[in-house]
C-alpha cells in the first residue's frame, strides 16, 4: 500500500500539464478554427476563443463539397487491410527472429534494419512502374500492396518478444503445439500490447498518407481521406480555414475512437508471469 | 504403454560451464526413477536434454530402443513438469490444461476459433476434453480455480497447475522437475500417492527430479543419484540407503546426514577416532573414511560388550523431531560434532531414568556402518565383530 | 457511340468551378462524358503525373497545365511523340476564330517554341491586396491607393508607425514557390528575363540592378519582415494586421470570404513603373493529351468550351482570375463594375506577359538557387551589388548547364 | 556401439535440432522476406541501378554515368549544407524526443484515475494530418500574430522570427518533429512498460530503490533497453527522413538553413526530373542512415549483453 | 534490535475470493515464526499485506507499537524473499545481492552510475559491502556464481541468490515465502541452521512461510497456523503437535498423517470402532472424533492389558523410511486405513521373529490421543485407563 502523499502528485500532474499544452494545443486550435468563421481565424484580438461561430458552414462544406465519407470508407477499408497484412507478416518473422535460431539471423536484422532507412520515396517510382506493367494501377490492391509487410513492425515485434519466457514455449512444443500453433496461441496474445501499438502507428500513418495514393491512383473513388483536407487546402488561392479544419477535425475523428479502441489492449498489459 | 528411456554417455557444457559429463541411465518401461541431487548438479539439464529443449553435445538419447535426438520436442511422445512452472499466463487454468488435449484430439479445422465449434464431433470431443480436465483437476484440488488465470494463483496452486496439465495427457514418458516442491505436507502426500497410482494406471514411464528424500525412497523404483554433472549410483532405494556406492552418496542420502569420521587403515585393522574399534577390511588404501548412520549410534552411560565402536562423547543438544530425537554430540577427544538418532519414547524413559547425566558413550554395533576409500568409493567390511576381545586403539583425528 | 473524356486539373480546390463547367457542357454535349482525375494538389505535383503517365501510356485527355510547367510536358511528351499541336484544330475552326477570341500576349502563353500546345485556361497578373482600415488609420485614403513604389513604401511606414504588432507591407520575393514576383519586379521596371539568344539573363544591367536596389529599399525602409512561406505574411493579413501584399487575383474570392465582414479588403494595381513595363502572367492552360482521333476530337469540344466567353466569365467571376477569352470581358462589364476587387486583375490585362520559362525545365532549380539571394538581399545581408552578382552568376550556370 | 559413433549420433542430434529450428525459421520468415524482397530491395536495387545513369524522368532513354553523380554529389555544396543540417536536425531532435517521451511515458505509466486521458492526449499527434497540423503550427508559431509571439510581445520580448529567422528556423522546425515523435516514442514506451514483472518493482521497493532516480536507473532503465533501442532508432530513421515539415514551412529557406537532404534528394529526383542524381543522392542517405543505425543497434545490443 | 509485529484483524478479498478473514498475531522482537498452512491458504497474501504490496480491505499491522499501514515498502525496515524468487534479470548475481546495500548505504552521489565511483570515501564502502556480499554468498554456496546472471542458474541456486539478498540487509523484520523449498536436503540444513543462528545473530524478528513440518518444528519459537485465510492455531511447535487446538491442526501436522476415528459420545465413555476402548470425556456433544498419532500405536500379535484402545487389524503394506517404518493396516471391522509408525530395527525384529503372521491388533497406550468435538475444536480426555477393567465395546463407524 503506497498511500504517497498529495505533494509529489501534484507536481507530477503540474509537469504533466505542460506536455498536455505541447501535445493538444494544435488540436485545439484545429477544432476551434473549424468552428469559427474562416475570416475568425487569425482574428488576433480572440485568438483562442470564436467571436463568430460559423459551424455549420464549416461542417457541411466540408462534408458536402468534398465525397468526403466515400474518402473515409476508403480509408478504413485500405488501412485495414495493411495492418491485417502487416501483422499477419511481421509476427511469424519477429518471432522467428527473436525466439528461433537459424543460419542467417543477424544478416536478416541487419537487412531489416537497413530497409527501414529506406525512405518510401525512394522506392515509390520502381513500385509505380511495376505495378503499372502489371495493369494493377488505380486498385486497392496499388494501394495496399506495397505496405503488406512492415519492417518497422518486424524490428518492435522482435524486440517486444525477447522477453517473453522461452521456457513456455518449450512447454507449447511439448503440449504438441506446432511452431503455427505457438504463433497463435500464445505469441499473438501474448504480443497484444505491442501490436496494438504498432496498430496506431500504421493506421495513422496510412491513414494521413497522400504521397502514395495521388501516384497510383487517379480514379476519384479510390482516393484516401486525407485528399478531403486538400479540396480547401491551397497556396495560390488561399485556404479556406474554417472548412479545412473541420475537415481535418471530420479525417481525424476516426483515428481518436481507433486508438481508444486499441488503448484498451496495452493498458491491460500482459503478464508474462506463467513462470516464476 | 511406458516407454523405455535409454540415455547413453551424454556430455552438455554451457560454455565453459560442464553441467552433464557422460551420463548414461537406462529407465526400464513402466518404471519410477527419481533423480536425486544436489541444487545446481544439472537435474534440469538432464530433463530439458531429454525433452529436447537442449541440444547434447555429445551422447545419446534413446526411447524404446531409437534415438530420438533428431526428434522435435512435439513429436517425443512426452510430457513435463517444468520447475519454473511454465504456465501460459494469458490462458485460464481450465485452458492450460486442455490445451495438449486438444491439440492431440482435434483436426486442425476443430481447433478454429470461432467456426471450429461447427465442425463436426467437435463438441463430442470437447466434452470429453472437459471432462478430462475436470477430472485431473480435482485430483490436484485445483478444480474450483478452473476459471483463474495463473497470476491469480499462489505458488503451491500454480505448481498443482502444472503437474495437471501434464498428467492430463498421459504420454509414455513424464519428465517431472521438483513438482511437489511448492505443496504442503498433505498435499503432498496425496499426489505422491496420485503420480505413483498414475505410475501403474498408465504404465508410464517416469523421471523424477526430486530435492526431497522422503519422496524419492517412497516413490521410486530407483533413484538416480547425481552430482556435479554425473550419477554416482543408481539403484533400489534401499540400497543407495543401505549401500551407498560412495561417501558422497552416504553423505547425501539420510538425515541428519551420516557421521563421518577419517580413519586409517593399519594392515587391515581400521582406526578410527574411537575409544574402540573392531572394524576390518580387505582394501589396501592406507586413509579411509568411516561412516554412521545416526540410527546406528547408541547412546549409552557406559561402553557395552556387544558394541563393534564406541566414541566417549558429552551430549551438547536434544532436538525433538515429532516421534524421534536427535541427540547432538562432541566427540571428547576429537571435538567432532556427531549425531544420534533415537524414539522420543526411548529418549524419554532414559531421561526420566537418570541415565543421561554422567559421561556418555555412542555406540555402535555393526549394521549402519561404513567404509570408503580416499576417491570416496566404497569399500567392504571384512568384518565386524564385538570389540570385547580386543585392546583400546588410539584414536586418530 | 459516347465519349468519355479523361480530365485532370492541378488543384483539388478548383473543383469549385471545374465541376459546374464540365456539368454544362456534358448538357450541352451529351454524347460526351467528362470524368475528372483525381487531382494533383499543385502544378508541380501535376507535372509528375503527367511524367508517370507518359512512362506508363496511361496519360488523360484534357490536361490543364500551369503555365510554367507546359514546357515540361511537351518535353516530356515529345520524347515519345505523345504531343498535340492544337494548330490543326485551330486551323480547322477557321481563320478568324482565334483572333476573335484571344489576344496575341495571353495564346502566346500556351505556346512551346512557337507551336500552340494549349490555350490559355486561367490567367492573373499580380495586384496588391490592402487592408482599406489600416490605410484610413494612417491617414491615407483607400480611394487614392498608391500606384507607385515611393508611395507604398511612404504608405507602409506609415501604417507600420500604427504599432500593435501592424506591419506596414510584405513583398517578400523569396517567399514564394516561384519567382512570380521577382519576375513582376524586372518586367515591371521594363527589363527582361533573358537575353535575346536565350542563353544568358536579360537582367545583368542597370534595370536589374534597379530591381535589386528597390526590393532591399522596401524591406530596409517598412521595416518588413521578411517571410520563408506566403502563408505568413497572409495570415497576419487576415488577422487585420498587415497594409498590404501582393499575389495573384484569384484568390480574390477566397479572400473576401476569409476576410468577411472585419475589415475592408481592397485590390490595387501592380505598381508599374516602365512605360514598355509589364507583368508575368501565371495561372493554366488547357492541352490535349488523348491519343486516339476521336478523343482528341472531343477534347478540342472541350477545350473551346471552357476557354469560351461564358465558362470564362463564369470563372472570373467565381475566382478573381482575368478572363483569357477577350469575348468575356464584355460579358463583365457589369460585374466589375460592381465589384472593384475583381476589376483590379482585368485593368492589368494590357501588361501581361508571359510568364518567363526557362529552358529544359530548369526554373525550379533556377528559382531554388535565386530565392536564397533574395532572402539574403531583404535581410540585408548583402548589398544590391553583390546580390545581383550573385544571382546572375548562378542563373547563368544553370541556364548553360 | 563404438564410442566414435555415439559421438556422432549426439552431433546429429543436435544437428537435426539445428535443421529443426531452420525449416520453422524458414516458414515464419518467408511471407515477409519475400515481400521485402518485392517491395524494397528489388526497388531499391533499381534505385541502385540508376544511381550511375543520367536518367531524367520521362526520357525514353538513359546513358551509363559511371560514379559521376556520386562525384558530383561530394563536391556539391547544397549537399554538403543539407547533410549538415540534417544532422544538426537529428542531434536536436533525437535525444530531446527519447528523453521527453521516456520521461511522460513514467509519469503516466505511473497514474492510474488519469492514466487514460493522459495516454490519449500524449497520442493525440500521432492522427495528425501533417498538411494541416503544418498550417496550424506555421500560425501557432507566427512571428507576429501567433500565440507565442503574443506572448512574447506581452512580455515585450523581443519577436522571434520562428521560421523567418536564419538561426530559428531548422530549430522551430525541430520543435515541431519533436511533438510529432514524441507521441510515437511515448507509445513504445508506454508498451515496453506494461512488460516488466510487477514482482521487480516489489523487490525493489523493500531494497529502497522504489523512488525516482534510483528505481529508474536500477530496475526500469535497464529492463527498458531494448525498447529504448527501438525508440531511438526509429526516431533516428524518422528524424532523418523529415522532409515534408521542411516543404511546409520553410521550403528549405531561410537562405537553405533549413535545407535537408531528403529534401534535397526530392528536389533533384522529382522537381527537376533528375533521377539519376537523384538516386545516387538517395543512396548515400541510405548508406548514411544504415550505417548510424546498425552502429546504434550494435552499442545497444552489446550493452545488453555485457 | 528485532522488531515486534502485531497484525490486528487484517481482511484482505481479491474480487469474489476471500483471502485472509480476521487474522490477528503477535509476533515478538527477535523470534522466529512460522507461518505453516495448505497450498493456497493465503501465507504469502498475508506477508503480501506486511510488506506493503497488497492493501488490507480491514485491519493493521503494527511494528513496534506503530501502525505502518501508511508507510511505502521501504519505509518498513523489513527484507523479504519471494516465492517466486523475484531476481533482477539484467544485473549479476553479485549485483542482485550488493543492490539493498548500496541503497542504504551510499549516499545518492555515491551511487551515480560513473562518477559515483569518484565520491569521498565510496571505494570504501564499496570495498565494505563487497565483503559482505562474498560473506552471504558464501553462507548461500553461491560464491562461485557471483558474475552470473539468473537466467544462468538452476532452480535451487535461483533461490539460494533471493535468500542472500535478504540476509545482506539485515533489518528488524525478515518476511520469507518457502525460501528452501527448492534446495537438497543437505543444503537446506545448512540454510536452516543458518538462518535461525541469524535469527539469533541479529536479533531479528523472522515470519516464515513453509509448507515443510520439519523445517516448521525445528526452526520456530511459534508456529502460526494457518487454513482458509484463518489462524487456527498459534503456538510453540511441541504444542502444535502434542496439543492440536484442532482437528485440522492435528491432521495437518505430523507426517504420515493422524489416524482419525469417528466416536459417539455415550455419557462420558468415548464409544469408537475399536475393539476395546477406555477414554472418558467430559464434554456433552454426541458426535466426536478421535485421533491417535501413527507413533502412538503399536502392532501387536495379541490384544494387551496396558492398551486403552485396540483394534483388530491386517497388515497390507510396509513402507521403509530410512530409520523407520510405516506399516499400513486396514482396520477388520470397518475397512478403515489405519497407520503406524515403528522403529525399523524392532520392526525387523519382529518380523524375524515371526510375530506379524497371524491376526494383528493395533493398540494405543494413553498418550497420542486426542478427542475433537463436531466443530472440530479439541476437547480434554477425562481419563484413559487400561481396558483391562471395561467389557469391550461394540464397534463403530
Ligand atoms: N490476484 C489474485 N486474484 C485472485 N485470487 C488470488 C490472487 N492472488 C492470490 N489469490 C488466491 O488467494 C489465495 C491465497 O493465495 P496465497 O498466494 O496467499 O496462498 P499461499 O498460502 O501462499 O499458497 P502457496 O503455499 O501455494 O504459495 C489462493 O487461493 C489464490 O488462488
Ligand atoms: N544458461 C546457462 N548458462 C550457464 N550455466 C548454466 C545455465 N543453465 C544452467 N547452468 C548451470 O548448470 C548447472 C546445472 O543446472 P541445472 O538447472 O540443471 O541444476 P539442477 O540440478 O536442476 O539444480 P536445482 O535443483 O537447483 O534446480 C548449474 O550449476 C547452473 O548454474
Ligand atoms: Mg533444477
Ligand atoms: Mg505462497
Amino acid at each position: 500500500m503506497n498511500r504517497g502523499s498529495l505533494k509529489p502528485v501534484i507536481f507530477e500532474h503540474a509537469v504533466l500539464s505542460i506536455g498536455v499544452v505541447y501535445s493538444i494545443f494544435p488540436f485545439f486550435w484545429m477544432i476551434i478554427t473549424s468552428l469559427r468563421s474562416s475570416g475568425d481565424a487569425f482574428n488576433s484580438d480572440s485568438l483562442l476563443w470564436p467571436t463568430k461561430w460559423d459551424v455549420v458552414y464549416n461542417y457541411t462544406q466540408a462534408l458536402l463539397t468534398t465525397p468526403l465519407p466515400r474518402f473515409l470508407a476508403n480509408g478504413v477499408f485500405v488501412c485495414g487491410v495493411i495492418l491485417l497484412l502487416q501483422i499477419a507478416t511481421a509476427l511469424p518473422c519477429a518471432y522467428a527472429i527473436a525466439k528461433l535460431s537459424f543460419r542467417g539471423r543477424t544478416f536478416l536484422t541487419a537487412t531489416v534494419i537497413c530497409c527501414l532507412a529506406i525512405p518510401f520515396q525512394a522506392v515509390a517510382l520502381p513500385l509505380f512502374v511495376g505495378l503499372a506493367q502489371l495493369d494493377l494501377l488505380n486498385s486497392y490492391f496499388a494501394l495496399i500492396s506495397p505496405f503488406a509487410v512492415s519492417v518497422f513492425a518486424i524490428l518492435m515485434l522482435a524486440q517486444y518478444l525477447r522477453g517473453y519466457p522461452d521456457e513456455i514455449i518449450e512447454a507449447a512444443r511439448l503440449d504438441g503445439l506446432s511452431e503455427k500453433g505457438i504463433l497463435w496461441r500464445l505469441i499473438l496474445p501474448a504480443s497484444k500490447p505491442a501490436i496494438a501499438a504498432f496498430a496506431i502507428f500504421s493506421v495513422a500513418a496510412h491513414w494521413n498518407d497522400l504521397y502514395w495514393p495521388l501516384i497510383v491512383v487517379t480514379e476519384p473513388d479510390l482516393a484516401p481521406p486525407t485528399l478531403g483536407v486538400l479540396f480547401f487546402r491551397s497556396e495560390e488561392s488561399g485556404d479556406q480555414t474554417g472548412p479545412l479544419m473541420a475537415a481535418a477535425t471530420i479525417v481525424t475523428l476516426p483515428l481518436v475512437v481507433f486508438f481508444l479502441a486499441a488503448q484498451r489492449r496495452f493498458v491491460q498489459g500482459i503478464t508474462m508471469t506463467g513462470v516464476k | 504403454m511406458g516407454a523405455t528411456l535409454s540415455i547413453c554417455d551424454l556430455t552438455k557444457a554451457f560454455g565453459q560451464t560442464h553441467v552433464l559429463s557422460q551420463i548414461s541411465l537406462d529407465v526400464q518401461a513402466g518404471s519410477f526413477v527419481s533423480l536425486l541431487g544436489p541444487s545446481g548438479c544439472g537435474k534440469s539439464t538432464l530433463l530439458r536434454v531429454i525433452a529436447g529443449f537442449e541440444a547434447q553435445d555429445q551422447g545419446t538419447v534413446s526411447v524404446n530402443g531409437h534415438s530420438i535426438d533428431h526428434l522435435p520436442p512435439r513429436a517425443r511422445n512426452l510430457a513435463m513438469v517444468f520447475q519454473s512452472y511454465a504456465l501460459y499466463p494469458h490462458m485460464t487454468v481450465g485452458e492450460n490444461i486442455s490445451l495438449p488435449l486438444e491439440m492431440e484430439r482435434l483436426s486442425p479445422f476443430q481447433r478454429l476459433p470461432l467456426l471450429g465449434r461447427y465442425a463436426p464431433g467437435q463438441r463430442m470431443l470437447m466434452a470429453d476434453i472437459t471432462a478430462e480436465v475436470r477430472k485431473v483437476a480435482s485430483v490436484a484440488e485445483i478444480d474450483h480455480l478452473l476459471d483463474r488465470r495463473p497470476a491469480q494463483l499462489s505458488g503451491g496452486q500454480r505448481q498443482r497447475v502444472a503437474l495437471a496439465r501434464a498428467m492430463v495427457r498421459a504420454p509414455g514418458l513424464f519428465l517431472m522437475d521438483e513438482p511437489l516442491s511448492n505443496l504442503d505436507a498433505k498435499l503432498r502426500v496425496t499426489m505422491r500417492s496420485e503420480l505413483v497410482a498414475m505410475n501403474k494406471r498408465l504404465d508410464a514411464t517416469v523421471l523424477y527430479v526430486t530435492h526431497d528424500q522422503t519422496e524419492a525412497m517412497t516413490m521410486s523404483d530407483r533413484i538416480a543419484l547425481m552430482m556435479g554433472g554425473q550419477i554416482l549410483q543408481y539403484d533400489t532405494p534401499e540400497a543407495i540407503y543401505s549401500a551407498p556406492a560412495h561417501v558422497d552418496v552416504a553423505r547425501f542420502i539420510g538425515h541428519p546426514s551420516i557421521n563421518c569420521i577419517p580413519a586409517l587403515n593399519d594392515a587391515g585393522v581400521v582406526v578410527a577416532e574411537a575409544e574402540r574399534c573392531n572394524i576390518r577390511t580387505v582394501e589396501r588404501e592406507q586413509k579411509l573414511t568411516l561412516g554412521i548412520r545416526p540410527e546406528a549410534f547408541a547412546l549409552r552411560p557406559a561402553p557395552t560388550a556387544k558394541a563393534v565402536l564406541g566414541i566417549p562423547v558429552s551430549l551438547d543438544r536434544v532436538e525433538l523431531l515429532g516421534p524421534e530425537v536427535l541427540l547432538w554430540c562432541t566427540a571428547k577427544r576429537t571435538g567432532r560434532v556427531l549425531v544420534a538418532q533415537a524414539r522420543a519414547a526411548d529418549h524419554r524413559s532414559m531421561v526420566a531414568s537418570g541415565l543421561l547425566t554422567g559421561s556418555l558413550w555412542l555406540e555402535a554395533y555393526g549394521s549402519g556402518l561404513h567404509l570408503f576409500d580416499p576417491s570416496g568409493k566404497a569399500i567392504p567390511i571384512a568384518n565386524a565383530l564385538s570389540a570385547e576381545t580386543k585392546a583400546p586403539l588410539v584414536a586418530v583425528s | 457511340e459516347d465519349v468519355t473524356l479523361d480530365v485532370m486539373y492541378p488543384w483539388p480546390e478548383s473543383k469549385s468551378f471545374h465541376e459546374p463547367l464540365a456539368q454544362s457542357f456534358m448538357a450541352a454535349n451529351p454524347d460526351i462524358k467528362i470524368k475528372f482525375r483525381l487531382s494533383p494538389p499543385d502544378y508541380t505535383e501535376a507535372t509528375l503525373a503527367i511524367a508517370r503517365g507518359a512512362l506508363t501510356g496511361d496519360l488523360p485527355d484534357v490536361y490543364f497545365s500551369g503555365y510554367s510547367e507546359l514546357n515540361a510536358m511537351v518535353e516530356t511528351l515529345s520524347k515519345r511523340k505523345q504531343t498535340v499541336p492544337l494548330t490543326p484544330f485551330i486551323e480547322a475552326e477557321g481563320s478568324d476564330w482565334i483572333s476573335e477570341n484571344f489576344g496575341q500576349a495571353l495564346l502566346a502563353l500556351g505556346q512551346v517554341d512557337g507551336t500552340q500546345y494549349a490555350i490559355p485556361f486561367n490567367a492573373s497578373t499580380p495586384i496588391v491586396y490592402f487592408n482599406a482600415d489600416l490605410v484610413k488609420q494612417a491617414g491615407h485614403d483607400p480611394d487614392a491607393f498608391p500606384k507607385d513604389w515611393d508611395g507604398l513604401i511612404k504608405l507602409a511606414q506609415d501604417i507600420g508607425a500604427l504599432g500593435n504588432g501592424i506591419s506596414g507591407m510584405d513583398f517578400s520575393v523569396g517567399a514564394i514557390e516561384s519567382d512570380w514576383d521577382w519576375q513582376a519586379t524586372v518586367l515591371s521596371l521594363g527589363g527582361e528575363m533573358v537575353s535575346a539568344d536565350g542563353r544568358t539573363v536579360g537582367f545583368d544591367n542597370q534595370i536589374g540592378l534597379d530591381a535589386m536596389k528597390l526590393l532591399q529599399r522596401i524591406a530596409n525602409d517598412t521595416k518588413m519582415n521578411v517571410a520563408a512561406k506566403a502563408s505568413a505574411y497572409q495570415q497576419q493579413f487576415f488577422a487585420g494586421k498587415l497594409g498590404f501584399f501582393v499575389t495573384s487575383p484569384s484568390s480574390v474570392a477566397n479572400f473576401t470570404k476569409t476576410v468577411g465582414g472585419r475589415f475592408e479588403m481592397r485590390t490595387a494595381t501592380f505598381p508599374i513603373a516602365a512605360k514598355t513595363g509589364g507583368l508575368p502572367t501565371g495561372g493554366n492552360a488547357v492541352a490535349i493529351t488523348a491519343k486516339d482521333q476521336k478523343h482528341r476530337d472531343a477534347a478540342w469540344k472541350y477545350v473551346k468550351f471552357v476557354t469560351g466567353p461564358e465558362s470564362q466569365a463564369f470563372v472570373a467571376r467565381s475566382t478573381g482570375y482575368m478572363p483569357t477569352n477577350l469575348k468575356a470581358g464584355d460579358t463583365l462589364k457589369e460585374f466589375y463594375a460592381q465589384n472593384s476587387t475583381y476589376a483590379t486583375a482585368f485593368k492589368q490585362v494590357g501588361f501581361a506577359r508571359p510568364w518567363y520559362s526557362y529552358p529544359r525545365g530548369n526554373s525550379k532549380e533556377i528559382w531554388a538557387a535565386q530565392r536564397q539571394v533574395f532572402d539574403q538581399l531583404q535581410r540585408g545581408s548583402i548589398t544590391p551589388e553583390d546580390g545581383l552578382k550573385r544571382l546572375v552568376d548562378a542563373t547563368n550556370s544553370l541556364l548553360q548547364n | 556401439m563404438t564410442a566414435i559413433s555415439q559421438d556422432t549420433m549426439g552431433r546429429y542430434g543436435a544437428m537435426a535440432a539445428r535443421a529443426r529450428s531452420e525449416q520453422m525459421a524458414f516458414w515464419c520468415i518467408g511471407p515477409a522476406v519475400f515481400l521485402i524482397v518485392v517491395t524494397t530491395v528489388v526497388p531499391f536495387a533499381t534505385v541502385l541501378a540508376f544511381s550511375f545513369t543520367d536518367y531524367q524522368l520521362g526520357d525514353a532513354g538513359l546513358n551509363w554515368v559511371g560514379l559521376a553523380n556520386f562525384s558530383k554529389a561530394l563536391g556539391d555544396p547544397q549537399v554538403r549544407q543539407a547533410v549538415t543540417n540534417t544532422f544538426l536536425f537529428a542531434g536536436m531532435v533525437v535525444p530531446t524526443t527519447v528523453v521527453l517521451a521516456l520521461f511522460f511515458a513514467l509519469l503516466v505509466n505511473s497514474r492510474t484515475v488519469t492514466r487514460r486521458f493522459y495516454e490519449l492526449v500524449f497520442f493525440l499527434p500521432i492522427t495528425a494530418t501533417m498538411p494541416v497540423m503544418s498550417l496550424v503550427w506555421s500560425f501557432i508559431l507566427h512571428d507576429r500574430i501567433g500565440p507565442i509571439a503574443r506572448l512574447l510581445q506581452y512580455f515585450e520580448l523581443p519577436a522571434i522570427g520562428f521560421f523567418s529567422d536564419p538561426d530559428f528556423a531548422l530549430g522551430s522546425i525541430a520543435l515541431i518533429a519533436i511533438w510529432q515523435h514524441t507521441c510515437f516514442c511515448f507509445i513504445i514506451f508506454l508498451a515496453g512498460l506494461t512488460t516488466i514483472p510487477k514482482e521487480m518493482y516489489e523487490a525493489a521497493a523493500l531494497d529502497g530503490a522504489d523512488r525516482g532516480w534510483e528505481k529508474f536507473r536500477r530496475i526500469t532503465w535497464p529492463q527498458l533497453a531494448p525498447t529504448t533501442l527501438v525508440a531511438a532508432l526509429l526516431t533516428t530513421i524518422r528524424t532523418f527522413q523529415v522532409f515534408e515539415l521542411v516543404v511546409v514551412l520553410t521550403s528549405g529557406g531561410p537562405a537553405g538553413r533549413s535545407q535537408v537532404i531528403l529534401y534535397k534528394t526530392y528536389l533533384e529526383a522529382f522537381s527537376y526530373l533528375r533521377i539519376g542524381y537523384g538516386s545516387a543522392l538517395t543512396l548515400i542517405f541510405v548508406a548514411m542512415v544504415c550505417a548510424i543505425s546498425l552502429v546504434q543497434f550494435r552499442i545497444a545490443r552489446r550493452q545488453q549483453a555485457a
